[in-house]
């Protein structure tokens, strides 16, 4: 059988390494394979590695690995493969911008054919969840093949043909290691528009689509809705004029009537945020948090006790960039201005935007953000916006910090959990952030598609079946 | 006939010298390149290596000749979102738009002779009432409506064309068509005006007197006399095609061409890109000019070429 | 003693640039009008005939200085006003007047018949405006036979005929000396056009205006001229007193011309003998050498084929440029 | 039987300002042969009246009354259009009087010759041109093969209207109409071209209708002449008694209005006044507002009564005390 | 054939009295509809804050979606229905007449004052002046129009004024080729010549004698024009450049409510339609003042209409 998915944007290279692109990963991820792997449900485990890697020391983690897997131009995947799939990646000369999640990793060392070690710059519990991002490419191809226009993985597609702007075709690996999956080949269609891959979709031309509005699940044949990487949360500058005050913060989180929001812009295809922006699949989420309750009255009342009433507060946000943020954005400003601040709300252009997120000017008072962890790991997006020195943070909590880095280089699970936990409780108790949605990955597909999407996004063909 | 095209040729060095004067103002002095051209992420060391390469550190007028030094020679940089040189992905991409051009235009020519004709035999009779009717509809539609119309009908409800994307045959109908519309209004009353017109001349009372059918005269003789100012709508149509139209209809349609490609580097911040897609069809654009004075002189013996 | 004369033109040429050269073109330019030279007395029509592109149209705009002179030198009442410009020429204009050859394009259809008759008086701040000017205006148009009410109607409720009364009044409104009248009866019928000539020769008598009159129409510049220029491929082949030409042409083209007028007398006309000449009338942006008649001309030498006749005194005030003809 | 009969033939134009009525009761006849004048003021319904043979009114313009019979058999009319269009073109052929726009720029000469005699006369491609290049020689244009192959820009207005002449002759019509063949040219050109139609006329033994401002032109190649005043004939005759002996003021102030090339008139005498509009003609005699001798008699319908050698519409001609009084 | 010919009566000889324009507006229906529209568009413009039931910005997640009044689930408390974050779309699309109006006119002007002021030196000076300035007319009328407006958009950031100007910009040359063409065709007329022989001031004679003749042509262009605008500020803010929210423009609506099309086709039809209404009646309006200003095309016009209703009386009399 053969099936067409509609994806929102186009590869713009098909080389597995160096770009940190989504259209890429939709496809690559069918192509190629990684040392770990996950299960659906976002369970860690291992993919090319024979069994879970083991810590030899303090920065040097010893993976196993599977064997007779061969690449799809026959070359066969061994230590040398993953010394110099890692090697390639971390080369300075090759600017890879994946970087952002294999920073910490050194080198790598073949020990025997099938036993890898990697050593890290300092202890880093990470990663193996970081192994989970590195795709495993062949050497010899990579030396002489063309890695950015026609890909050669282990995995259980290979590449068949693209047409550049058009479409991108795989076709089953009939010598996949596990197996030959259902589907024979697979065409992927590249279309930005979200209305136009519902329109595809209805008129059976596609069948499956990523990123259905939640509107929509009524109207298509059949769809799969999964708790996703996204975060949506607004960030609080907390040494600013207004927002400094934590009684102010607290009413601002208190204003916002979250299950309305979820039920009428998600129609109830989002979770509420518990606290924190941490994402709940990933490590280090702490349950016992609760979502902060709707009580307008209370915060009316805070921002008076804070004799905040009328004082001007600037929202900050862009728009088109994520599912519904500006609709998200607007909705939030709107309960705020009940509690007698002053709200305004500044879209900005998403350059512009980035500035106002990352750059080095005053921190806005509030600013919206969706964030992704696509590790699973609440280190990444602990040090992105609690640590004061993180991109998107505005707080200048030293305290926090110094937890955060405790976190990161504690190697016992179980600690760093405890951890996480302390400063995801310290984080909800001064309001620094307002977690609105943990927003859920929406799949339109056709009537004969069978398939259990992934919380981790990955869209693995192998895992889809069709029935006839 | 040479020294004509020289001439032209020249002009339309002119006009390209013109747009790059005008990207050159618009990127270099307005707005800041570095900021512009790289992402925000990147490091302060990059964009001093990036201000020397482009040789921001020089003149301006030094700036202004290596600019166009890079330019003569096709050398528009890199993607920044595809990381390979512009002009390549402009290359690919430009034969897609060209079929739909070809496609869409050319439904819009070859019905809006016809069309026109018939509606100028019988002014004010109820073709002519229709085809006004329609045609007034078709200049007040906008195309990027008018495509989501038509997805709407002809791809969801009715399921007879697929909705977006390229490949058969069957995916071109819906933006050619779209794409069509309003040329095809405007040619279509252009062709009717100057029918009217002229059938009003002189030689047409000579042509009557020689006891020709109306029909004979409209072959022969008025169509030939519309030809050149149709030639010359046509052109601009042609322009504004490839310079407008194509972006909005291509967006509706998905349809991997320019247009789509120009609105993915703007949303990307792909300056080099858009730069090397705004000179390629600037270039084009002088060459359907120079095409289209050429045919021009071909068809009417008349014509001063200047 | 002869009066002096209101205008004297001597060795006129004109050029007219046919591209403006663009950027990188080199200018072309064709020669209209070369040596061209007569006199005008006060009181006097020299009427100039020639066929269409012979270039009396451009002689007559070249002496109200609206084109400039390539050579030669323009007098007009004893002022070399060749080079005139700018403000002494603005002031010239109130001495000499147009009349123009189409009624129907040479009145402002914006303006009403009074303001048009009193421009040139309010201009030249004789008047401060119209209403100020009524009672000039009324004067003239009664001077041009319009009737009273005709002031506040606009141009385009008169007759062709009308319009050219109108057209004059206004020439006539600063008193001139001299009107160039570039065939202000063409476009007439022939019943109307009996009228505007009968005007202006009224005016000449009382007013003592002379006239430079163009006109294809040889009978009629016969009928209202004193002396008669023939113009052929920018030059004036022949130049004398009204009867003179009309009686003993001298030139074979003012012979071919006259012969090839037809006459309103059957009989006459049937028995007339026509000299016409072969041919069409030359490109003057390609001129022949010699004498540029010469192709067409039963009596061509091969002296008329290389060198060109000057206009030459024949007999009295009978001058002519031709090789072969002698009085 | 006369080749061609006009009979009390009325044209409308339906303007926005009104029904202007161009030809109120034309009547005319032309023999085999003859060369008829018409002549009158601009505006009298010269040109309207060959349109109307030609089939040439159109939208705004309407026959509203009248017949015009070729031979015998009516001309005028919808239904039988399509029957004369083998008529017109082949037995009656028109030239027109700016010989600038009356060709088709964008044709070669000889394709636009060759036109009417394939559409007529059926003949081959190759036969036409043939037959054109003979055309050309014929009205008087050297080197007619090479200048086949020209676009009427290249020619100049004498050589256009020559070109004009051989489409016209080209079928050996019957009759020639043309509308003011030779105001647009110089007055040495306009003598070769009224040459050529004498000449063509005597060698083919074409009728021809010979429309015009010019006195001088009608004199010199008319046999009958047609006088017109605001849309109808105020008299016919013979050239001959026309000019000698007008009989319709109108005809009478028209010739003294012009002047000769050897008469020593001290003034022109000039008709005062102009022609009346077409909007709301008057119903008797248009030309009475000018008239010298007219009076409140006539301000009745005014009809076409033989006098002498023709006909005139005027009810004081051949009065005697009229001709004292003029 | 000779009977029909007769049977038609003369027309009766009665004068028509050329009638007012409005009255004559009035008798051309579509172009009267066209006018009305037009007002009204304008007027909603005028006084949205007052007309508009509710601030086109105001959005309630609970109403969101809600479909025209007469569909099933329709309110009358939102007459076309809400858009994806409740707002009313009547209230925005009477906004957005004020925004496309704004720009409209703002651009035109700009644009028109620009493109007179340079045809008219160009036209009055004439010679190399004439021909630099009208070269470089032609120079930028070849450029690449909105691809050019998108780079510069790209380059300054998306906005309302960004737009304005780059349209003005590149919008200027039509105007400044027809003054250019007529003042110079003016120039050669014999009543300018006659003007300047009797010895007007330069400035007299573009004043009185040629700019008369650009008024009402330059009107017709401009509100030509002004569609074109329209719909360029509609296709550019549609693809995100143009117009950015929270002001609202028609093109900025269509693109936001693309995305439901399908569950909420009155999201993008009514935007559009108000495109489609005000440029069509734009249109229709120019189309009769450029003939009503022209009494050749005038005369054609009534001819036409002649023709037609003497088809149809034969038909009838056939019948
Ligand atoms: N503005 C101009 N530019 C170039 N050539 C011109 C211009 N005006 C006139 N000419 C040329 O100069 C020559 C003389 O023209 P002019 O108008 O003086 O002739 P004319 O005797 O008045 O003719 P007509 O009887 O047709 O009015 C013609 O060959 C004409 O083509
Ligand atoms: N298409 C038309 N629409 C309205 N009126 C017309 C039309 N054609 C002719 N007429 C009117 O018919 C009348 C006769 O016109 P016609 O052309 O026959 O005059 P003419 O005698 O040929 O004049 P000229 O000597 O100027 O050619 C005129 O009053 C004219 O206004
Ligand atoms: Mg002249
Ligand atoms: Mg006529």
């Amino acid at each position: 059988q053969s099936i067409t998915i509609a994806i929102g944007s186009e590869p713009s290279t098909l080389d597995p390494q160096l770009r940190d692109d989504g259209g890429e990963r939709q496809v690559n991820d069918n192509i190629y394979e990684t040392l770990m792997a996950r299960t659906p449900t976002g369970e860690l485990v291992p993919g090319l590695a024979a069994q879970p890697p083991k810590q030899v020391d303090a920065t040097t983690w010893q993976f196993k690995l599977r064997d007779g897997v061969k690449f799809h131009n026959g070359e066969p995947f061994n230590a040398d493969a993953v010394v110099a799939s890692v090697s390639r990646v971390i080369d300075p000369a090759n600017n890879s911008e994946q970087m952002a999640y294999f920073g910490t990793i050194k080198t790598a060392e073949k020990v025997d054919d099938l036993t890898v070690n990697l050593v890290t710059t300092g202890p880093d519990p990470i990663l193996p969840s970081r192994m989970y991002w590195m795709k495993m490419i062949a050497p010899g191809y990579a030396k002489d093949g063309d890695l950015a226009g026609a890909p050669v993985g282990t995995g259980p597609y290979k590449f068949d043909s693209w047409n550049r702007g058009t479409d991108l075709k795989l076709v089953a690996n009939a010598d996949y290691w596990g197996g030959e999956p259902q589907i024979d080949d697979v065409t992927y269609r590249f279309v930005t528009e979200p209305g136009t891959r519902l329109s595809g979709l209805l008129s059976g031309e596609f069948d499956v689509i990523t990123n259905l509005l939640p509107e929509f699940t009524t109207n298509v044949p059949k769809f799969a809705a999964v708790p996703g990487l996204e975060t949506s949360v607004f960030v609080l500058g907390t040494d600013n004029e207004v927002t400094k005050d934590p009684k102010v913060r607290e009413a601002l989180n208190l204003a916002i009537d979250r299950k309305a929001m979820a039920e009428g812009l998600f129609m109830g295809y989002a979770t509420l945020a518990k606290g924190s922006h941490i994402n709940p699949a990933a490590f280090g989420f702490n349950e016992k948090l609760e979502h902060y309750p709707h009580d307008i009255e209370k915060a009316r009342a805070l921002i008076k006790e804070a004799g905040a009433e009328g004082k001007p507060l600037v929202v900050v946000g862009e728009s088109g960039r994520w599912l519904k943020d500006r609709e998200q954005i607007e909705a939030v400003a709107g309960y705020w201005a009940e509690t007698g601040l002053n709200v305004t709300t500044d879209i900005q252009e998403f350059s512009q935007y980035l500035d106002s997120l990352m750059g080095d000017g005053p921190r806005p008072d509030a600013i919206f953000i969706a964030n992704s962890n696509e590790l699973l790991d609440a280190d990444r997006e602990m040090s992105f916006i609690y640590h004061k020195d993180g991109a998107a943070a505005s707080n200048s909590d030293a305290e926090m910090a110094t937890m955060i880095e405790a976190a990161r280089v504690e190697t016992d699970a179980a600690k760093r959990k405890a951890l996480y936990d302390d400063i995801q409780k310290k984080g909800h108790d001064l309001n620094y952030t307002v977690p609105l949605f943990n927003l859920q990955d929406i799949y339109g597909m056709s009537e004969r598609m069978e398939w259990q999407p992934r919380v981790d996004a990955k869209l693995m063909v192998s895992e889809m079946k069709v029935t006839e | 006939m040479l020294e004509f095209i020289l001439r032209r040729l020249f002009q339309g060095v002119l006009v390209v010298f013109g747009v790059t004067a005008t990207v050159f103002v618009v990127t270099r002095l307005v707005g800041d390149p570095v900021a512009l051209m790289l992402p925000l992420s990147a490091t302060e060391a990059q964009r001093a290596a990036f201000a020397q390469q482009i040789g921001l550190d020089q003149p301006i007028a030094t700036q202004f000749l290596r600019f166009v030094g890079d330019i003569a020679t096709l050398d528009f940089g890199n993607s920044l979102w595809q990381r390979r040189p512009a002009i390549e992905v402009v290359f690919e991409r430009l034969p897609n738009t060209l079929l739909l051009i070809a496609a869409g235009l050319g439904a819009a020519v070859m019905l809006s002779i016809p069309l026109g004709a018939v509606s100028a035999l019988r002014p004010g009779g109820l073709v002519d009432r229709l085809t006004m009717s329609v045609g007034l509809l078709g200049l007040a539609m906008p195309q990027f409506w008018l495509g989501l119309v038509a997805i709407m009908i002809f791809a969801v409800t009715l399921r007879w064309l697929p909705t977006s994307g390229m490949g058969t045959a069957a995916h071109l109908v819906l933006p050619a068509l779209t794409l069509a519309l309003t040329p095809l209004a405007r040619f279509t009353m252009m062709v009717r005006a100057s029918m009217i017109d002229e059938l009003n001349k002189p030689y047409v009372k000579t042509a009557r007197a020689k006891g020709l059918g109306l029909t004979r005269i409209l072959r022969v003789h008025t169509l030939r006399n519309i030809l050149v100012p149709f030639l010359s709508i046509s052109g601009w149509e042609l322009i504004a095609t490839l310079s407008g139209y194509t972006v909005v209809v291509e967006t509706v349609f998905a349809w991997p061409g320019l247009g789509l490609t120009a609105v993915q580097a703007i949303q990307r911040g792909d300056l080099f890109l858009m730069q090397a897609i705004v000179f390629v069809i600037a270039f084009l654009i002088v060459l359907i000019g120079i095409a289209l004075d050429i045919l021009s002189k071909a068809v009417d013996p008349r014509m001063e070429l200047n | 003693m002869t009066v002096a004369p209101v205008l004297s033109v001597s060795g006129l040429a004109i050029d007219y640039e046919l591209s403006s050269g663009g950027l990188f073109r080199k200018r072309r330019s064709v020669n209209a009008v070369s040596d061209v030279s007569f006199d005008l007395a006060p009181g006097e029509t020299l009427g100039l005939v020639g066929e269409s592109g012979s270039g009396k149209t451009t002689v007559g705009r070249a002496v109200l200085r609206r084109i400039p002179a390539a050579q030669g030198r323009i007098v007009f009442g004893g002022e070399d006003i060749t080079h005139l410009g700018g403000e002494p020429l603005r002031r010239l204009r109130a001495r000499m007047q147009i009349v123009l050859q189409d009624p129907y394009t040479s009145l402002n259809p914006r303006m009403k018949v009074s303001s048009i008759v009193a421009e040139p008086l309010i201009v030249h701040g004789l008047a401060a405006s119209a209403e100020e000017a009524r009672a000039a205006v009324a004067e003239l148009l009664e001077r041009v036979g319009l009737p009273g009410d005709a002031a506040d109607r606009y141009p385009h409720s008169f007759s062709g005929g009308q319009r050219q009364r109108i057209g004059i009044a206004r020439a006539l409104a600063l008193k001139p000396a001299l009107i160039v009248a570039d065939e202000p009866v063409s476009a007439l019928d022939v019943s109307v056009r009996a009228q505007v000539v009968n005007l202006m020769q009224d005016l000449q008598r009382d007013l003592g205006i002379s006239y430079l009159f163009i006109a294809h129409d040889l009978a009629i510049v016969r009928h209202i001229s004193h002396r008669v220029a023939i113009m052929y491929a920018g030059r004036i082949v022949e130049i004398a007193p009204r009867d003179a030409i009309y009686q003993r042409p001298i030139h074979p083209y003012t012979e071919a011309l006259l012969s090839a007028v037809p006459v309103a007398n059957p009989k006459l006309q049937r028995a007339r003998r026509r000299i016409v000449p072969p041919g069409e009338s030359v490109d003057i942006a390609s001129p022949p050498t010699g004498c540029r008649f010469h192709p067409r001309c039963p009596l061509a030498t091969d002296r008329c084929r290389e060198e060109a006749p000057q206009l030459l005194r024949k007999t009295g005030d009978h001058f002519a440029a031709c090789w072969n003809r002698h009085a | 039987m006369p080749l061609l009969e006009i009979d009390n033939l009325h044209v409308c134009f339906d303007t926005r300002a009104g029904t202007v009525q161009a030809l109120r009761g034309v009547s005319l006849t032309v023999a085999p042969g003859e060369t008829l004048g018409i002549v009158g003021e601009s505006g009298s319904g010269k040109s309207v009246t060959a349109q109307a043979v030609m089939g040439l009114i159109d939208v705004p313009g309407r026959i509203s009354d009248g017949e015009i019979l070729w031979e015998g058999k009516p001309l005028a009319g919808f239904a039988v259009a399509n029957a004369a269009r083998d008529i017109w073109g082949r037995e009656i052929t028109m030239i027109f009087q700016n010989p600038m726009t009356s060709l088709n720029p964008l044709m070669t000469v000889g394709a636009q010759i060759a036109e009417v005699i394939e559409v007529h006369m059926g003949s081959s491609r190759r036969a036409a041109r043939r037959r054109a290049a003979e055309l050309l020689s014929a009205v008087g244009i050297s080197g007619a093969e090479r200048r086949l192959d020209q676009y009427p820009h290249e020619f100049s207005g004498g050589m256009r209207q020559r070109v004009m002449i051989a489409m016209g002759i080209a079928c050996e019509p019957k009759l020639l109409i043309a509308d003011e063949p030779t105001t647009a040219l110089d007055v040495t050109i306009q003598a070769q071209i009224l040459e050529l139609l004498a000449e063509l006329q005597e060698k083919m033994g074409l009728a021809i209708v010979l429309i015009t401002h010019d006195l001088g032109i009608v004199a010199g190649l008319c046999h009958r002449v047609a006088v017109m005043y605001a849309g109808q004939i105020v008299e016919t005759g013979p050239v001959d008694a026309i000019f000698e002996n007008p009989s319709h003021p109108y005809t009478q102030g028209l010739i003294r209005s012009t002047p000769g090339l050897d008469a020593d008139e001290e003034r022109l005498t000039a008709i005062d006044g102009a022609p009346p509009g077409l909007l709301q003609p008057p119903s008797g005699c248009a030309f009475l507002p000018r008239c010298p001798i007219g009076d409140e008699g006539c301000q009745g319908p005014q009809v076409l009564r033989a006098v002498g050698a023709g006909t005139v519409a005027c009810r004081k001609a051949g009065e005697q005390a009229w001709r004292e009084a003029v | 054939m000779a009977a029909s010919a007769s049977a038609a009566s003369p027309t009766p000889v009665g004068t028509r009295v050329p009638r007012g324009r409005i009255s004559e507006l009035w008798h051309d229906k579509t172009a009267a509809i066209g006018l009305a529209l037009i007002l009204l568009i304008v007027f909603l413009a005028l006084f949205a804050p007052l007309i508009a039931p509710y601030d086109p910005a105001a959005q309630s997640i609970m109403a969101r979606l809600k479909p025209p009044v007469w569909m099933e689930r329709g309110t009358w408390e939102h007459l076309l229905g809400t858009d994806n974050l409740g707002r009313d779309v009547l209230s925005r699309i009477i906004w957005g007449a004020r925004a496309t109006l704004t720009i409209g006119a703002v651009t035109c002007l700009l644009a028109a004052t620009l493109g007179t002021v340079i045809g008219l030196w160009a036209g009055f000076m004439g010679g190399r002046t004439d021909s630099i300035l009208m070269r470089l007319v032609d120079i930028q009328v070849s450029f690449p129009g909105i691809l050019l407006i998108l780079l510069v958009v790209a380059v300054l950031g998306p906005g309302v004024w960004t737009l304005v100007a780059v349209l003005s910009v590149t919008n200027w040359m039509v105007y400044a080729r027809l003054v250019r063409g007529i003042v110079s065709s003016t120039r050669q007329t014999p009543y300018v010549e006659a003007a300047e022989v009797i010895g007007c001031r330069p400035a007299r004679v573009i004043f009185r004698h040629i700019l008369p003749n650009i008024v009402s042509p330059l009107m017709t262009l401009a509100i030509l024009e002004f569609t074109n605008i329209v719909l360029a500020e509609a296709a550019v803010s549609f693809l995100g450049f143009g117009v950015q929210p929270p002001a609202t423009s028609w093109g900025l609506d269509v693109a936001s409510g693309r995305d439901y099309l399908f569950i909420a086709w009155w999201l993008v039809t009514f935007p559009g339609l108000a495109i489609v209404a005000t440029v069509l009646s734009i249109n229709l309006f120019a189309n009769w003042l450029r003939v009503t200003t022209d009494p050749e095309e005038r005369e054609k016009r009534f001819a036409r209409a002649e023709a037609a209703r003497r088809r149809r009386g034969r038909r009838r009399a056939e019948a």
